[in-house]
């Protein structure tokens, strides 16, 4: 079962993607709108580059579904964490 | 040493003391049946010369039972806490007209400040005094909880008060006190070698005498100012 | 179902090929999971014994405060001037006694040792997925040992702030008068963690990938769950630790800010970050225990586990609700109350499986056929005690009775019963019943049973009295109970304790001396002298290196006592073929 | 069986190995030269410092929750700030602050500076010691004090004296000008403890004297430091084998 | 070594054989997914501490660009993003076996990685000149903490990074083994992942 030359995900496709919405992200920060949107636009941009590393870099897509759960197993945690504390400002 | 808590002086320490002997009781129920049943099994069940053991997996019905069981009394003594829970920390738990009275926790001493006839904390008339809690019977007291280096806890055992002083933090917690004599405040959070010596003297008086308290050591203080004073 | 099931398939058992490796490769930086298991043993026994000679301390100057300690001239004058002790030095004691035994006894007994020992033998592996990884994970454990140990000798003191370390006390290094104490403590929790996430990221990987043929998730025995849910919780928790802990050295170092107030750094912000890994921390000491307590007393009941899904399910349940009840920690830390409810209900909630728990534990017991070898006595006791442990936590988890027993002795006896009488005792439990497959010898059952019985006692003679003190408002973490009115007429009963606290300590050099003299003197044991399923007990005593010459199979679950399908004896090993079994589905081009 | 001991044999090995770095409070021993303070020279400065004007009152301390200290007091204790005696001020540390000759360097005594904790007051409440100096810090009460020690240059210290006639002796290695002694127990305690590398240095009683020997001739600038009322400064011409007095006042508002 | 006999020899790049079924991929892999799992919660204590106090002061960070150096930081997140694309061009050789191509691609990697370390050194640097330090305040403590710890992991990725091309020029990695450049190409996109999101929450926002 010699591995034949097999298809590679489109590498230079994700890269060119992940340079624009570097970009994009470099362009909103600078501008002038109220600060909760701006911080809810960026943080979507960086996980959705997050996601494309992990997807396709990181082989994610073609994994086994029991890999994928493995590997976003801790990312609820850190949520738990996070949320409960920043409610310690709501008193 | 008698295994009951000791006889308490505040409003809703009735309330805590109840909740505790409820969970005695449940906890207690729970304790003899497990301990019980082990010895008895033990007995029962011990190893016979050409004894056979019942080959069971065990049986789904019992296990809903015990687990219903168990998950109804939990929620039961959930439901009853959050509303004690609620009256003592709750948001809006401080009763209006509640007297405002400045401890402040530094480490190994506690700096009791009392407000001036204004009645507020932080004007120039505050009465400040060292490890001594004086306070009015049957008036509800709003302790206004800071530190100045490490964590203190505000700890007055017969008032079955708590409430730990984090430099940074201003903390109001509110109690009523209901019998008069003196109680002992201690510091239940470690904060150093001295830790142990955070101890202040609470003295609950009937209300004229607790007003003429206040106006003497006013009288006193305003005198010859005390060295803590002068920082 | 026949039931002449005649015995077919029996893996081999010849001797295993000589061992060509040199002394060193092969016992001091050792890959064999088995020597490294044992390593841990040595290690953390030592550390258990450091551990305890510093309660003692902490006892003396409780039930004799201000008293000269006899023996204690020996301490620096830093420590103990004329051998009464210093508050500073009782607040290291207390600090050291906490550090020791959780993360350098409790944690590598059950996690290192019988991590080690038991995953590879139990699934039947090989060794580990990763052998010098995990020889690596030891030999960082041992530094970060000694590291703790040094703290004692520099200036100023060993960390003096509580095992929880809270800020600010333990980031401003002014309040204590200990500055580099403190940081060699954080270096050695940092090192440790970093050998605790290698051990269980190798454990986790050997679990999941590396199981025998046959040994599908529902066979495993009930100790490789829990120890596969404790590598989850070490994974995720340790980290959260280091990170902690690192925040905390830069503040003490650096000058940073988290948790000093002065500058907007948040001194809850560490209790949030240190009991998000506390909770979890707990359930690491535990869930080990549990799992090899449910193997013991199948074995000793000569009946199958009651109940072993739910007891699965209990065991991912605790790992899981595990991260979401710290806050119980911190009712009274100035915590925003309305979290302070949600973390009483899940609190309660993570109750009810280990409810569940001890309940399977007594069924199996129920219509059991009970043999009271030692490691059976070590586990009923284990459950009678963490019966106690669980139901004193019940108090601990309603908020409102909290405000008067948080900090107090109520919580200190509800940590011994869940971590002495709970994790020790089950530590005593495995420590016996696997001692002969690690040296091929037994310990000596008599003295086993005086080692039990006199633990038992004094146990319960130290620590039930705690939860009276408690009631009567007993602060916890104090050098002298004296100064207070309200605690005087308890001295008596700290005194007790204390008397208690010795007789419990001596007790303790009976089961050392039994260990070791084991080593030389003990009965040699066969491959199974508990008569247990186990794979392990298909291997000789102690096992060669690689375990099995040829994997084994596995044809049923591991708790097959009193089978009908075995005629002549009471117990069915995992890897035995009888007729009417089918071959495990296995992988192509398996051997 | 060989298993089990050759992993013991290396751990014991590596168990023993910590490294116990001597704690840096022992005596610093061999520091000392002669015996008696070898004097430089034969000059003494004297004189005494005095107050001008009402000196302020000095606050009451509130004791009450410290009956060991509390009855030390008799009529009730005040913080002794500013203590005046018929115009002479106590409680004023002078040394000189510079002129001596250069390079010289001047044996460390042997004997220790004392520093007592009595009805919860320190005592001295402003006095100095030499670099290497051993200072011996008693405890007279029967409670519980700590002695926090919050240098720049040095290192601090927090230790406790949990017993009455408990004794702990400190050193410090670097010169440094009012190091802060504070006890957090009673939060009024109060001392300043000066760290010099040269002997010439003394402290007003109660009378406002304070003698400094040992000069070799030579004009010097002494400083007088009050914990309330500021410093003074002053210089001094000494005679070979004379004694030169310098009277130093303080007036009410600190200059 | 002995014992290895047990473990089949036929294809190391799939699940162990004659084992229950696990994971679905072998163990290096499945071991460096669940260590990256231990590295996400790492992080998130680090940035979890962050976003809580920054929540609770916000003044006292300032605004994006006026204290931290954006330009030269964005310039260095691209780099980072060419270092994972070179990485997963030298895993895609190592698939199909071509040396000399999996030998060039490690060694752009590791020049990049090395360069975004040098830059990030560079502007530490920069900063610490201009007066912001750790113990400035809570800007300074949680940015250098964050930044630094990611750093620290970039230099042990170029590291291993540099002993996987040493292995590589000694060709030991084949079509049918290449285990170690698909595991250290894992460490290096999460740590590129990482980056991505810190880069954002630190310097953007």
């Amino acid at each position: 079962m010699e591995q034949v030359k097999h298809s590679h995900p489109n590498y230079i496709g994700i890269w060119v993607a992940l340079a624009v919405l570097t970009a994009v992200e470099l362009g909103v920060a600078f501008l002038p709108w109220s600060k909760t949107t701006l911080i809810l636009l960026l943080i979507g941009l960086a996980l959705w580059k997050a996601l494309l590393v992990a997807l396709y870099f990181m082989h994610l897509r073609f994994e086994p579904n029991r890999l994928r759960i493995l590997a976003i197993a801790p990312l609820p945690l850190a949520v738990i964490l996070v949320t409960a504390v920043i409610t310690e400002y709501f008193w | 040493m008698s295994w009951l808590l000791p006889p308490h002086a505040s409003s809703y320490a009735a309330d805590i003391d109840w909740l505790y002997y409820l969970i005695l009781i449940i906890t207690g129920i729970a304790f003899l049946v497990v301990q019980i049943g082990l010895v008895w099994f033990i007995i029962k069940y011990r190893a016979r010369p050409n004894g056979k053991a019942l080959y069971t997996h065990g049986f789904a019905k019992a296990e809903w039972i015990w687990t219903s069981v168990t998950a109804v009394v939990v929620v039961v003594i959930g439901l009853l806490s959050a509303g004690v829970w609620d009256r003592i920390k709750g948001r809006d738990s401080i009763p209006p007209g509640a007297i405002p009275i400045g401890i402040h926790g530094k480490q190994f001493e506690w700096h009791i400040s009392y407000p001036g006839a204004d009645g507020q904390l932080g004007t120039g008339d505050d009465l400040s005094i060292r490890n001594q809690l004086h306070l009015p019977l049957n008036k509800p007291v709003v302790a206004t909880l800071t530190s100045e280096d490490a964590i203190h806890s505000f700890f007055i055992p017969a008032f079955r008060i708590k409430q730990d002083a984090v430099p940074g933090m201003t903390i109001r917690v509110w109690f009523q006190p209901t019998d008069t004599g003196t109680f002992e405040l201690a510091c239940a959070e470690l904060c150093g070698l001295g830790h142990y010596r955070m101890r202040a003297v609470v003295t609950v008086h009937a209300e004229a005498e607790y007003q003429r308290w206040l106006d003497e050591r006013g009288r006193a203080a305003a005198a010859s100012p005390t060295a803590l004073l002068q920082r | 179902m026949a039931s002449t099931a005649a015995v077919v398939h029996e893996p081999a058992l010849e001797h295993a090929h000589a061992d060509d490796r040199p002394f060193i490769r092969k016992y001091i930086f050792s890959t064999d999971h088995k020597i490294i298991g044992i390593q841990f043993l040595l290690m953390s026994l030592f550390f258990l014994l450091i551990g305890g000679m510093l309660a003692m301390v902490i006892r003396w100057q409780l039930g004799f405060p201000g008293r000269a300690m006899p023996g204690g001239g020996v301490l620096p004058e830093t420590m103990a001037p004329g051998g009464i002790v210093l508050p500073e030095f009782y607040n290291s004691l207390v600090t050291m006694h906490g550090t020791f035994m959780v993360f350098f006894a409790i944690m590598p007994l059950l996690v290192g040792v019988f991590g080690n020992y038991l995953i590879p033998l139990k699934i039947g592996a090989p060794d580990m997925a990763f052998p010098r990884i995990n020889m690596a994970s030891f030999w960082i454990a041992v530094p970060a040992g000694l590291i703790m140990l040094a703290g004692f000798f520099v200036e100023g003191g060993h960390a003096a702030a509580g095992w929880t370390g809270y800020a600010p006390l333990s980031a401003n290094p002014e309040l204590t008068g200990v500055s580099l104490g403190q940081q060699l403590w954080c270096v050695s929790l940092i090192i440790l963690g970093l050998s605790s996430i290698m051990g269980s990221f190798n454990y986790i990987t050997t679990i999941i990938n590396m199981r025998a043929p046959g040994m599908i998730w529902f066979r495993l025995p009930l100790s490789i769950w829990a120890l596969f849910i404790t590598a989850i919780l070490v994974l995720l928790a340790m980290p959260i630790l280091s990170g902690a802990l690192i925040m905390l050295l830069f503040d003490q170092t650096l000058g940073t800010h988290f948790f000093l107030p002065a500058q907007g750094g948040q001194p809850l912000l560490w209790q949030h970050l240190f009991w998000f890994f506390g909770h979890p921390e707990v359930y690491i000491l535990i869930l080990p225990a549990m799992g090899m307590v449910s193997d013991i007393i199948a074995n000793g009941s000569r009946k199958p586990i009651f109940g072993y899904t739910s007891m699965v399910l209990a065991i991912i349940a605790i790992g899981a609700l595990g991260w979401g009840v710290w806050g119980h920690h911190m009712f009274m830390s100035g915590m925003n109350p309305t979290l302070g409810t949600g973390f009483m209900i899940s609190t309660l909630l993570i109750s009810v499986p280990s409810a569940i728990k001890t309940f399977n534990w007594m069924g199996t017991m129920w219509g059991g056929n009970i043999r009271f070898h030692v490691p059976m006595l070590h586990a009923v006791a284990f459950v009678s005690m963490f019966v106690i442990g669980g139901l004193s936590g019940v108090f601990m988890a309603t908020t409102p009775v909290d405000i008067y027993i948080h900090d107090t002795y109520f919580i200190v006896a509800h940590l011994h019963y869940v971590l002495f009488g709970g994790s020790l005792f089950a530590i005593f439990a495995a420590v016996t019943f696997w001692y002969p497959k690690m040296f091929g010898r037994l310990m000596n059952p008599l003295w086993g049973k005086v080692h039990f019985w006199l633990t038992f006692i004094f146990f319960n003679a130290v620590f039930f009295p705690m939860h009276g003190l408690g009631a009567q408002g007993h602060m916890r973490r104090i050098y002298d109970p004296t100064e207070y009115e309200f605690l005087a007429p308890l001295q008596g009963v700290n005194r007790m304790i204390t008397i208690s606290a010795f007789l419990l300590f001596t007790a303790q050099i009976i089961f050392l001396v039994n260990f070791i003299a084991g080593w030389f003197k003990g009965a040699k044991a066969g491959p199974n002298p508990w008569q247990d399923n186990g794979l392990e007990w298909a291997t000789p005593s102690p096992p060669p290196h690689g375990n099995f010459p040829v994997t084994p199979h596995v044809y049923r679950g591991p708790y097959e006592f009193s089978s009908p399908l075995a005629v002549d004896d009471d117990y069915l090993p995992q890897s035995r073929k009888l007729e009417t079994d089918r071959e495990p589905a296995v992988l192509p081009a398996g051997d | 069986m060989r298993v089990a001991f050759g992993i013991v044999l290396a751990l014991t090995a590596f168990g023993c190995g910590g490294d116990n770095g001597g704690a840096s409070d022992q005596p610093a021993a061999g520091q000392e030269g002669g015996g008696a303070i070898a004097p430089a020279g034969g000059g003494t400065i004297t004189g005494t410092v005095s107050f001008t004007g009402t000196p302020p009152a000095n606050p009451t301390i509130d004791m009450s929750e410290e009956p060991a200290c509390a009855q030390k007091h008799a009529g009730g204790a005040r913080d002794p700030q500013v203590v005046v005696n018929d115009g002479k001020l106590a409680n004023v540390f002078v040394f000189v602050k510079s002129g001596l000759p250069a390079g010289q360097t001047y044996p460390v005594p042997s004997s220790a500076a004392m520093l007592d904790q009595d009805g919860c007051l320190y005592e001295p409440r402003n006095f100095g010691v030499m670099v290497g100096q051993q200072l011996e810090i008693k405890n007279s009460d029967p409670v519980l004090h700590n002695i926090k020690a919050v240098p720049t240059k040095n290192r601090g210290f927090n230790i406790s004296q949990p017993t009455e006639g408990m004794t702990t002796r400190r050193t410090f290695n670097t010169e440094e000008i009012g190091v802060p002694l504070e006890c957090n127990v009673h939060g009024w305690m109060k001392a300043s403890v000066t760290v010099l590398n040269h002997p010439f240095f003394a402290s007003t009683g109660n009378d406002g004297t304070f003698t400094i020997r040992g000069l070799p001739a030579g004009t010097y600038e002494i400083e007088a430091r009050h914990e309330k009322l500021g410093t003074r400064t002053q210089s001094v011409t000494v005679p070979q084998d004379g004694t030169a007095t310098a009277d130093i006042t303080f007036g009410a508002a600190a200059s | 070594m002995a014992h290895a006999h047990a473990l089949t020899h036929d294809d190391v790049m799939r699940p162990p054989a004659g084992r229950e079924p696990g994971s679905g991929v072998y163990n290096e892999k499945l071991g460096m997914w669940v260590f990256l799992g231990s590295e996400v919660m790492f992080f998130t204590s680090l940035i979890g501490a962050y976003i809580i106090l920054r929540f609770g002061h916000p003044e006292k960070w300032a605004p994006p660009g006026e204290v931290l150096n954006v330009p030269v930081t964005a310039v260095n997140t691209f780099l980072l993003i060419c270092s994972s694309v070179t990485m997963v061009k030298a895993f895609a050789s190592a698939q199909d076996g071509n040396q000399r191509a999996l030998r060039s691609w490690l060694l752009a990697t590791v020049l990049i990685g090395a360069s975004f370390v040098g830059v990030q050194v560079y502007e530490y640097a920069e900063l610490v000149h201009k007066g912001f330090v750790p113990s400035e305040g809570l800007y300074g403590s949680t940015f250098f903490t964050m930044t630094g710890f990611h750093g620290f992991h970039v230099t042990v990725g170029v590291l291993c990074m540099m002993f996987v091309t040493w292995r590589a020029f000694q060709g030991k990695y084949t079509a049918t083994d290449h285990r170690g450049v698909e595991v250290i190409g894992l460490y290096w996109h999460f740590v590129d992942l990482v980056w991505i999101i810190l880069f954002t929450i630190v310097y953007l926002i």
